[in-house]
């Protein structure tokens, strides 16, 4: 189990690595190859009024003049040993892991990132919590009235939740639910859990529905199909046999396999969300790490994008590995080798 | 000997069963699985809906020049005199409805809103249908080779994947369609922006398919006919594309529909978040990202891409469900 | 006194797309305490169906379900849902045949009888667990202590079965149903079981129904044989009905199909022509009549008309056209010497 | 955390109350005229200042907001009217005193002015504000005019040039409370750079360099309190402040603060249900709320549009065949419709007037000239077009190729709209996107690039850093500040453009100098290198219950030094 | 069939194969440990003979098998068909001599390819060996399809529409198309109802008479086995622990296994369920991952003594061509029983 971790840590760790090379080969690579020269690049990080001399000397200052290869060391070098910043009456040392400097802001990136992970946190997570439950909920009732009236208008509604942009969602249900009923509180508005639990749920309120109408809806057909498939198991007729409460049975029995693909697929898609919910921050321009890549993107402002992508990634991983971990916990057949 | 109850002497005449002659009298064709998949689909009247959804959509997308022609006005071409100088926004009720404009204008353009729908679709269908039809190929290629070779080749190929399903890839879609030069490997302009969506989309969503291809592949495998086929000396290309292809090709086809639907979504995606197909060209995306600034001023002008988008990906998803629904052996 | 289990005129069609299944159409047989009631027939004939449906696990699936089932007095068939459950488990319980899917993979082995046991007897958990283990070591599973927090997939075959056992009869059925409990396993281990479900029925003095399609197993197990065909019964009657005195054409074949250990082998097997019928598009007139050699003997009779089930002698019913006497005289001048041989 | 508490009980009175208001009013008077302090003003912005760090900022609003917490040496003075664009003493007592023909600029500081600390303002910290402000490298986001204009030698700040700030001669301390500053060469309007927020005074103990932004030493009557970068601005009262070293400002609230980072139709629709009391941005409300404030009258009445010394234009560039043509050129000018543009910046309220040529109207020294007749064609004279196509031997029109700043929706409007109109008369527009944030560096701003890749039209914008002509005018029509890369000039190069402006800067008399302007102006339109189209306006919206508001004819938006809420 | 193949010389034989399946574990895919799936087994067939091959589920019988028809590779052993070596033949060398040895597989509904028609599947042969027919491949197939007791207008259809009999006989004639000499059927009947059953068992002996076939036939039903075979061999665990001809394997079986597993299977004979003194064997067939030490059946066997956990037995010829693995054989001559103990 432990080496399995360890394993598997290991292998998360070099997928970074490879995460990161193919970004920053982007980022430098494309443009270069493009026709861009170091000091094209620099000019992009200097004020309005900068000369040619100042695009220079940023160019040098941010060692666009090196071999990528030394770029890219030292930007690895900051994520194990942190690096040094002049950043004028003194040089600063930002520990590892360090993912530098924004170029532009001149902030460093991980304080900002970090910063912003509550938000999309408190975005994913209350979500989730909403969209598990009605897509779970749905989806069972709609595979044990398979055929039903409610089958249908949940089934359609669940199609029409995966057919419909968020960004369009979004708009619309800020249009109705706050601009005409003022119904909820300033989404943009976002204050700490910790400050004050009910401000945080009401102003977060439409952008959880919203991204979790999108969601449920795939959950409620996965656990549908799943569930009509479990419920036609031998197990469950067995488990009949013996002459269990239907209830106990589709809950106990039948519930329990089905939700094992819910667990993979909640594990994937809360992983990429909280690499940045990137369409549902933009829309309801909630400032987490969504937002945070998409601005680092639009000012081609290479630390930012390699640290949101770097954590982004780290997410994704690191929700597979739970996701196959707590496989293990719940299917006994699934040995972590 | 007398032995009744035996088939009659040599085993030329074993009769052939009796049952399936009575049931099926004499229709020697043969129903390919694929041609009851068809029966079945075409029973199931949602499904059906969709695809002529979509075929409409297509032949929308095609005649989108022909249609304007009759019921709409340039999609480039500015009505002034439809917008309100005061505000800019369309004159009238509706965002400027009318027999004239049927889904209204613009604000500020006053350009006819029908008509750049049409050839909205025409781009999202298009960049839609070659980007899936990049992640089929890559998809079912890779995903075939690593299910069937098994071993070293589908450790490189799986880790392949686990590095492409790694990338935040919206994040990554914005990187790179931002990054790329106006003019590249001898396109530019429209063609470019759009090989670069399609590019974009069908190189990072493969994985997905890819590792629905190799499960099956690897399920495949194990069946005896593959066996059986390479105990008749068949090499392992014939054993690939003879034997296992046309076993992939209905989920293959099930997932292309279902592909499609969220490619549609992801190229409207790029384009609201500004790294689409470049203006006037009018894209679904590219319009809402538009729109969102003006929905209290034309709330038309967002009401109907929107309506667009989804009318297309739900028909999309109808049909794709249809499909996996008669494609299933499990289904009755 | 009415017997323990009557089953009349048993229905159980299923409608589908392709047309109204007719899995069970009219079965009728009744089995005593402590007796062995074996089905025997090909697949798709109806005996799981049967098996599923007097544990009323038909009902609210789609399928329609006519006539009576008596067990103990009381009818099943009209009976409520909540109160046929209640029956199951205690007084009615089924092994299945392939207990690695029959077992729910995320629990113990031993949580699963626990519960079966919990559901009819107000216990603790842990006196529950006793009588699992108890239980585990009845049906001669070694170690049953430890044995007991193992996962099906930890058992192998044989012992999956065993558990499957023990869970059946943790409430000491007084019906137990047995579907093909020993087709997937080896023959030695078949062996095995086969010996315990007889010592376990003596044991509990219980009704027990074994369904399997190999004959030999029937002839070890069972005092009564029931043969399907097409979701009818073709011929009842005591094994040694079956065995030494059948009439029907089908269980002539089905002899006639099996190579035998006990007797010196044959030149050739003799098989039935064709395959068993679609249970849509059941035959009409007899349904075995495609198959059967025998049918000009019955001058059109066997295309059109349904035999019945006619009682022969003592209790043994075949549903044949044939007169008695063509069908004796066939068996004893026609099969039974080339199915022995000499 | 923190914030201020129930300052927002007023707003319940809500927009229906008396009408007390009318539109526009805001432009030439104050509204709400209140004394009462206390409370929180709020504020929100879409997007993030370029830097609150006085030494590091080029936008309007940055600097609007900057005098909140520091003290330049000179300032506009905050009241509505034409009296706004009046310079007076901020940090020193009065102007400049110009000597050597305007070569040497001397100001006399306040006394008792002192840093949020205690620690006494002098001359020194003055000096070491501007002095750092030289180093682009490390504050690379303000304008360049002192390092352009001040006789700086080999000096390159406090940064590179560690503990050698006597080194730096042009400016000199000869005590605490005078500063004097060397010019290369004389610049009558000196008192306009002493009002940018490089001359507030920063200590340099204090100085942190590019982290200085985090928290600015205050010697204004607010200081900060939090700073959560990119998200969050907390300023709360000043005790060092002292009234009577500051005749313009008030320190009526209690704590200021900022939301960053908001989306625009958010923060107008809280901005109109009154939870937001100012919006920071230049141009106003956007689209969405733009509708609700111009058709419904009960909101209207809180609202202005503002001029701003703002013009949009497109260049015509000159090194792109058939525009070295001045008949070409001109032809693009008669043929556009100025109104369809106008109308992609937001129509007449919210968007601008129809520009008749490229300097502002509200500018001092404006002068009305319509060299095209747009007046009385808005929409474009094709007549002419076409007869100045014939001209330029193109009776039958081209094509060209457009640029435009990606994420600017107006601007690319504008370059369709400019398409639609040119296909008028034959000249055919092809459409060419770049990232805002590359446009000058990379793409329209470097002539190689433009010319290389055709770039014919250039669609820009350009706002006067301050309302004086050389603010306005040097950076894009002169012909000698084109580089390599990065122009704000894209090819306007006209020599008796460039005598004007050298003329109009060492014009010490203002009203000679406003003349000289609009006589570039005139000159600027002759020479057809720029089709101006909008003098922008910006719709603004105050909330009934905001105090003291009005609108600053200088930055064309709210004066945010007098704003109150009590 | 013009080879003269002698009486005497074995059309296949097989010597000490062995088949280890690697156990592999982690990112670096480190051995483990094996699977001993096949474990040293050794036979020879004769041209014209059924050898069959039973034992119970997981003894290697399938590998057997497959590593005959060299779709696996052997770890060790030799395998001899028609005098040559192709233990280790590439492929290509391979596929000409696939025409003359055949596979008939388990599963009916996995070993035809349901996107192809019966057409395609069974002239596939024809078409990966190129074999060029007189009349086209069609008229070639259909004669085959009539061969097997189909009809041949069923050409054009899939195999979806068939019976599982019906499929078998698909997959048998494809077998045929080629005329081997050998052919390997692994478990044809064993997923076929016993009427179904007959029918095919019947065929394969047919087809045996008419085409002068030789059979391995590989199968877990002592009773099927017995009536198609001429000898018989019974693996264990990856061996076989004995091999002799039909009669006198089944009349008087030597080894203890052999014993138990035939007197395990249920007679369709109510009387005789009294009267038969059985041999009822105790737990599972242990795992090929760690099987027991020298003679594999002791675990299970109530004759083992010390030696039979010690020493393995070899498969040694005890009478006139009965070859049995076992320290103490049964129905065995007296001579051959005393000089094992002694040894
Ligand atoms: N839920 C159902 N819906 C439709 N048809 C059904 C259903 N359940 C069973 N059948 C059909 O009923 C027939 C009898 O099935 P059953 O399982 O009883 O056969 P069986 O005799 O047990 O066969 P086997 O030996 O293969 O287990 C089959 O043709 C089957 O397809
Ligand atoms: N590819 C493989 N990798 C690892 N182990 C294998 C592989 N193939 C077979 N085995 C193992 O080898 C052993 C023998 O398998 P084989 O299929 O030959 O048995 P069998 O006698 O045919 O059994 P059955 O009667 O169930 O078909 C089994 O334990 C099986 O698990
Ligand atoms: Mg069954
Ligand atoms: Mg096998």
């Amino acid at each position: 189990m432990f080496t399995y971790i360890l394993r598997r840590l290991i292998a998360a760790v070099m997928l970074l690595f490879v995460v990161s090379i193919a970004t920053f080969a982007i980022f430098f690579l494309v443009p270069r190859l493009a026709g861009m020269s170091a000091d094209d690049l620099a000019s992009r990080y200097v004020g309005k009024a900068a000369n040619a001399e100042v695009i220079h000397d940023t160019a040098l200052r941010l060692g666009f003049y090196d071999p990528i290869l030394v770029q890219y060391g030292r930007f690895v070098q900051g994520i194990f040993v942190g690096v040094d910043r002049n950043y004028g009456p003194g040089i600063e040392h930002c520990p590892a892991p360090c993912f530098g400097y924004s170029y532009v802001t001149q902030n460093p990136v991980l304080p900002d990132l970090l910063n912003r992970l509550p938000i999309t946190l408190s975005l994913a997570l209350g979500a989730a919590v909403v969209w598990v439950i009605f897509g779970v909920a749905t989806g069972v009732l709609s595979a044990l009235r398979r055929g039903s009236f409610f089958d249908r208008l949940s089934m359609g509604i669940a199609l029409a939740g995966v057919s419909l942009p968020i960004f369009f969602t979004g708009i619309v249900s800020l249009a109705i639910f706050r601009d005409q009923l003022g119904l909820v509180g300033d989404v943009a508005d976002w204050v700490p859990i910790s400050e004050d639990p009910l401000t945080w749920a009401n102003n977060l309120m439409l952008p959880w529905v919203t991204l979790a109408f999108l969601y449920a809806a795939g959950y409620a057909r996965l656990t549908r199909a799943g569930m009509l498939e479990t419920m036609s198991e031998d197990y469950i007729r067995t488990a009949r046999a013996k002459g269990l409460a239907e209830r106990k049975v589709v809950l106990k029995h039948g519930l329990r396999a089905t939700l094992t693909p819910v667990l993979t697929m909640f594990g994937l898609d809360l992983g990429l969300l909280l690499g940045g919910a990137v369409l549902t921050e933009s829309t309801f321009s909630l400032p987490g790490i969504g937002k945070y890549a998409v601005d680092a993107i639009s000012n081609n402002d290479l630390p930012q994008v390699m640290g949101v992508t770097i954590v982004a990634a780290a997410f994704i991983i690191l929700a597979n590995l739970i996701v196959d971990l707590l496989y293990a916990v719940v299917d006994p057949r699934v040995r972590l080798a | 000997m007398t032995a009744p109850l035996d088939v009659p002497g040599s085993a030329v005449e074993a009769g052939p069963e009796t049952v399936l002659e009575g049931a099926e009298s004499s229709v020697i064709r043969g129903r390919s699985l694929g041609q009851i998949a068809w029966m079945r689909l075409k029973r199931d009247r949602i499904a059906m809906i969709g695809g002529i959804v979509i075929i409409l959509l297509i032949l929308v997308a095609i005649f989108a020049p022909l249609l304007v022609s009759w019921f709409g006005h340039d999609p480039a071409e500015w009505h002034r005199e439809k917008i309100d100088p005061a505000i800019q926004a369309p004159i009238g009720s509706f965002g400027g409805m009318s027999w004239d404009f049927l889904f209204g204008v613009e604000p500020t353009t006053g350009r006819d809103l029908f008509s750049r729908i049409l050839y909205g679709a025409r781009i999202s269908l298009l960049i839609a249908f070659f980007a899936t039809l990049l992640c089929v190929v890559i998809g079912t290629v890779l995903g075939m080779i690593a299910g069937f070779f098994g071993g070293w080749v589908d450790t490189v190929i799986s880790r392949l994947m686990d590095i492409f399903l790694a990338f935040p890839l919206l994040v990554f879609a914005l990187a790179l369609a931002g990054v790329i030069p106006d003019k590249a490997f001898g396109m530019s302009g429209d063609t470019l922006r759009i090989s670069l969506l399609v590019f974009i989309i069908g190189f990072f969503n493969w994985p997905y398919i890819g590792r629905i291809i190799r499960g099956q592949t690897l399920s495949l495998r194990e069946r005896e006919f593959v066996d059986a086929s390479r105990s008749l000396g068949a090499r392992s290309h014939t054993i690939l594309f003879k034997e296992i292809l046309p076993n992939l090709l209905a989920p293959i086809l099930v997932y292309s529909t279902l592909l499609i639907p969220s490619n549609i979504l992801f190229e409207a995606a790029l384009s609201f978040l500004g790294v689409g197909v470049r203006p006037p060209t009018p894209t679904w995306g590219g319009m809402l990202a538009e729109a969102v600034h003006n929905y209290d001023v034309a709330p038309n002008f967002m009401i109907f891409p929107g309506l667009a988008i989804f009318i297309t990906v739900l028909a999309f998803n109808l049909l794709g469900d249809g499909l996996r629904d008669a494609f299933d052996p499990k289904a009755r | 006194m009415s017997p323990f289990l009557d089953v009349k005129d048993l229905k159980i069609h299923f409608p589908t797309d392709d047309g109204l299944v007719r899995s069970v159409d009219g079965l009728t047989f009744s089995l005593e305490r402590g007796k062995t009631l074996g089905i025997v027939g090909e697949s798709g004939s109806g005996k799981s169906v049967t098996s599923l449906g007097i544990l009323g696990l038909h009902k609210g699936k789609g399928a329609n379900v006519s006539g009576e089932i008596w067990l103990d007095g009381e009818e099943l068939v009209g009976a409520s849902q909540e109160h046929v459950r209640g029956l199951r488990g205690k007084k009615m319980a089924m092994i299945f045949q392939d207990p690695l899917s029959a077992m729910h993979p995320f629990y113990t082995v031993g949580d699963q009888i626990i519960e079966a046991y919990r559901i009819h007897h107000k216990v603790s958990k842990a006196v529950a667990k006793k009588h699992a283990i108890d239980m585990l070591g009845r049906v001669g599973i070694p170690e049953p202590r430890s044995r007991v927090d193992s996962y099906p997939h930890e058992f192998s075959g044989g012992m999956r079965q065993r558990a499957m056992i023990a869970m059946a009869l943790s409430c000491d059925p007084e019906l137990l149903i047995a579907d093909e409990p020993t087709t997937a396993l080896d023959v030695t281990v078949q062996a095995q079981i086969l010996d315990l479900m007889v010592d376990l029925q003596r044991e509990f003095n219980s009704a027990l129904i074994i369904i399997t399609h190999d004959l030999g197993v029937v002839a070890e197990l069972s005092d009564d044989i029931l043969v399907m065909y097409g979701g009818k019964c073709i011929e009842f009657g005591t094994a040694d009905d079956i065995f030494y005195r059948p009439e029907h054409p089908y269980t002539w074949g089905l002899l006639g199909s099996m190579p035998r250990l006990d007797r010196e082998p044959t030149e050739r097997l003799m098989p039935i022509k064709g395959s068993p019928p679609s249970l849509i598009n059941v035959p009409p007139g007899c349904a075995f009549h495609p198959r059967c050699p025998y049918v000009e003997r019955t001058a059109g009779k066997a295309k059109s008309e349904v035999p019945g089930l006619i009682e022969t002698e003592g209790g043994h019913l075949v549903r044949c056209h044939m007169s008695r006497t063509e069908r004796r005289e066939l068996w004893e001048n026609e099969i039974k010497p080339v199915l022995e041989n000499q | 955390g923190g914030g201020g508490g129930g300052s927002k009980s007023t707003s319940g009175s809500g927009n229906d109350a008396k009408p007390s208001s009318k539109y526009n009013a805001g432009v030439t008077e104050i509204i709400n005229p209140s004394e009462k302090t206390g409370g929180t003003l709020h504020m929100g912005m879409p997007g993030d200042f370029d830097s609150v760090d006085p030494g590091d900022m080029y936008y309007g609003y940055a600097w609007n907001f900057a005098r909140l917490y520091t003290r330049a040496l000179t300032m506009f003075k905050p009241v509505p009217g034409e009296e706004g664009l009046q310079l007076v003493g901020d940090l020193a007592e009065g102007l400049g005193t110009p000597s050597d023909g305007g070569k040497t600029w001397t100001y006399k500081l306040r006394k008792g002015v002192k840093f949020e600390d205690g620690t006494p303002v002098t001359s020194k910290d003055v000096k070491y504000g501007v002095a750092r402000s030289l180093d682009k490298d490390i504050l690379p986001s303000g304008p360049t005019y002192f390092n352009d204009w001040l006789d700086v030698g080999s000096y390159t700040g406090p940064y590179k040039m560690k503990g050698k700030l006597d080194d730096f001669k042009a400016i000199e301390t000869p005590d605490d409370q005078t500063i004097v500053f060397h010019l290369k060469k004389a610049y009558g309007g000196f008192d306009y750079f002493a009002m940018l927020p490089q001359t507030a005074p920063v200590p340099e103990a204090k100085d942190t360099g590019s982290k200085y932004k985090e928290h600015p030493v205050a010697s204004g009557p607010y200081m900060f309190k939090a700073h959560e970068l990119t998200k969050r601005i907390e300023l709360v009262k000043n005790p060092n402040w002292d009234a009577a070293t500051d005749p313009n400002r008030k320190q009526l609230n209690d704590s200021i603060e900022v939301l960053l980072g908001q989306n625009e139709d958010d923060l107008d629709q809280r901005l109109l249900s009154g939870k937001i009391d100012v919006k920071v941005n230049s141009t106003g409300v956007a689209a969405n709320a733009r509708k609700t404030v111009l058709t419904d009258e009960k909101v209207k009445q809180y609202a202005d549009s503002a001029p701003i010394d703002r013009t949009w234009f497109t260049n015509i560039n000159g090194d792109v065949p058939p525009f070295d043509n001045i008949h070409c050129r001109k032809a693009v000018l008669y043929a556009t419709d100025r109104s369809a543009i106008q109308g992609a910046y937001g129509g007449p309220d919210a968007g601008g007037d129809v520009a008749l040529s490229l300097m502002p109207a509200k500018m001092t020294g404006y002068q009305k000239i319509d060299p095209y007749g747009v007046e009385a064609n808005p929409t474009g004279d094709i007549t002419k077009a076409k007869e100045e196509l014939a001209a330029c031997g193109q009776p039958n029109g081209f094509s060209t190729t457009i640029s435009f700043r990606n994420e600017r929706s107006a601007e690319k409007q504008t370059a369709e709209a400019l398409q639609q109109s040119l296909s008028r008369v034959g000249i055919k527009l092809e459409l060419k996107g770049f990232p805002q944030g590359d446009y000058f560096k990379l793409y329209a701003g470097k002539p190689d690039f433009a010319k290389k890749n055709g770039l014919g039209l250039m669609v820009y914008g350009w706002g006067a850093d301050y309302p004086e002509g050389f603010g306005f005018f040097q950076q894009i029509v002169d012909s000698r500040v084109i580089r390599p890369a990065g122009n704000t000039n894209l090819g306007v190069k006209d020599p008796k453009i460039d005598e004007l402006i050298d003329q109009a800067a060492g014009e010490t008399d203002a009203s000679k100098r406003n003349a000289i302007w609009a006589a570039v102006d005139k000159e600027v339109m002759e020479s057809a290198f720029i089709l101006p189209y909008v003098w922008a306006h910006g719709l603004f919206y105050r909330p009934p219950t905001l105090k003291n508001v009005f609108v600053s004819q200088n930055w064309g938006m709210y004066e945010f030094l007098t704003l109150s809420t009590q | 069939m013009s080879e003269t193949v002698t009486a005497n010389e074995p059309l296949l034989s097989v010597q000490g194969l062995e088949k280890h399946f690697p156990v592999t574990k982690g990112l670096l895919k480190r051995q483990v440990g094996a699977v001993k799936a096949v474990d040293g087994v050794s036979f020879d067939v004769f041209k014209g003979e059924t050898l069959g091959l039973v034992g119970e589920s997981g003894c290697g019988k399938s590998t057997t098998g497959r590593l005959v028809t060299r779709l696996l590779e052997p770890t060790g052993g030799k395998v001899v068909f028609e005098g040559q070596d192709i233990t280790h033949m590439g492929q290509g060398r391979l596929r000409p001599l696939r025409r003359d040895m055949q596979m008939i597989f388990q599963d009916p509904f996995s070993s035809l390819n349901p996107r192809h028609t019966v057409g395609t599947i069974v002239g596939a042969p024809f078409r990966i060996q190129g074999v060029q027919t007189e009349n086209g491949v069609k008229k070639a197939v259909q004669d085959i399809l009539a061969l097997v007791g189909l009809n041949p207008e069923h050409y054009n259809r899939y195999p979806h529409e068939f019976s599982g009999g019906q499929r078998q006989r698909i997959g048998i004639a494809r077998t045929l198309a080629l005329k081997p000499k050998l052919i390997i059927a692994d478990e044809p009947v064993s997923a076929l109802d016993v009427s179904i059953q007959a029918q095919v068992v019947n065929l394969l002996e047919d087809l045996q008479n008419e085409l002068d076939l030789t059979y391995v036939v590989i199968a877990h039903d002592l009773s099927v086995v017995r009536h198609i075979s001429d000898r018989v061999a019974v693996m264990y665990l990856g061996k076989i622990v004995e091999i002799a001809d039909r009669k006198s394997l089944y009349s008087s079986p030597m080894h203890p296994y052999t014993n138990a597993l035939l007197s395990a299977v249920p007679v369709p004979d109510p009387k005789a369920r009294k009267e038969r003194e059985r041999i009822r064997l105790t737990g599972d067939v242990p795992s090929p991952l760690n099987p027991p030490p020298a003679c594999r059946f002791h675990t299970r066997c109530w004759k083992a003594q010390e030696i039979c956990k010690t020493v393995e037995p070899p498969l040694e010829t005890v009478a006139g061509g009965h070859r049995v693995a076992c320290h103490f054989p049964e129905n065995a001559p007296a001579a051959a029983t005393a000089a094992v103990t002694q040894a």
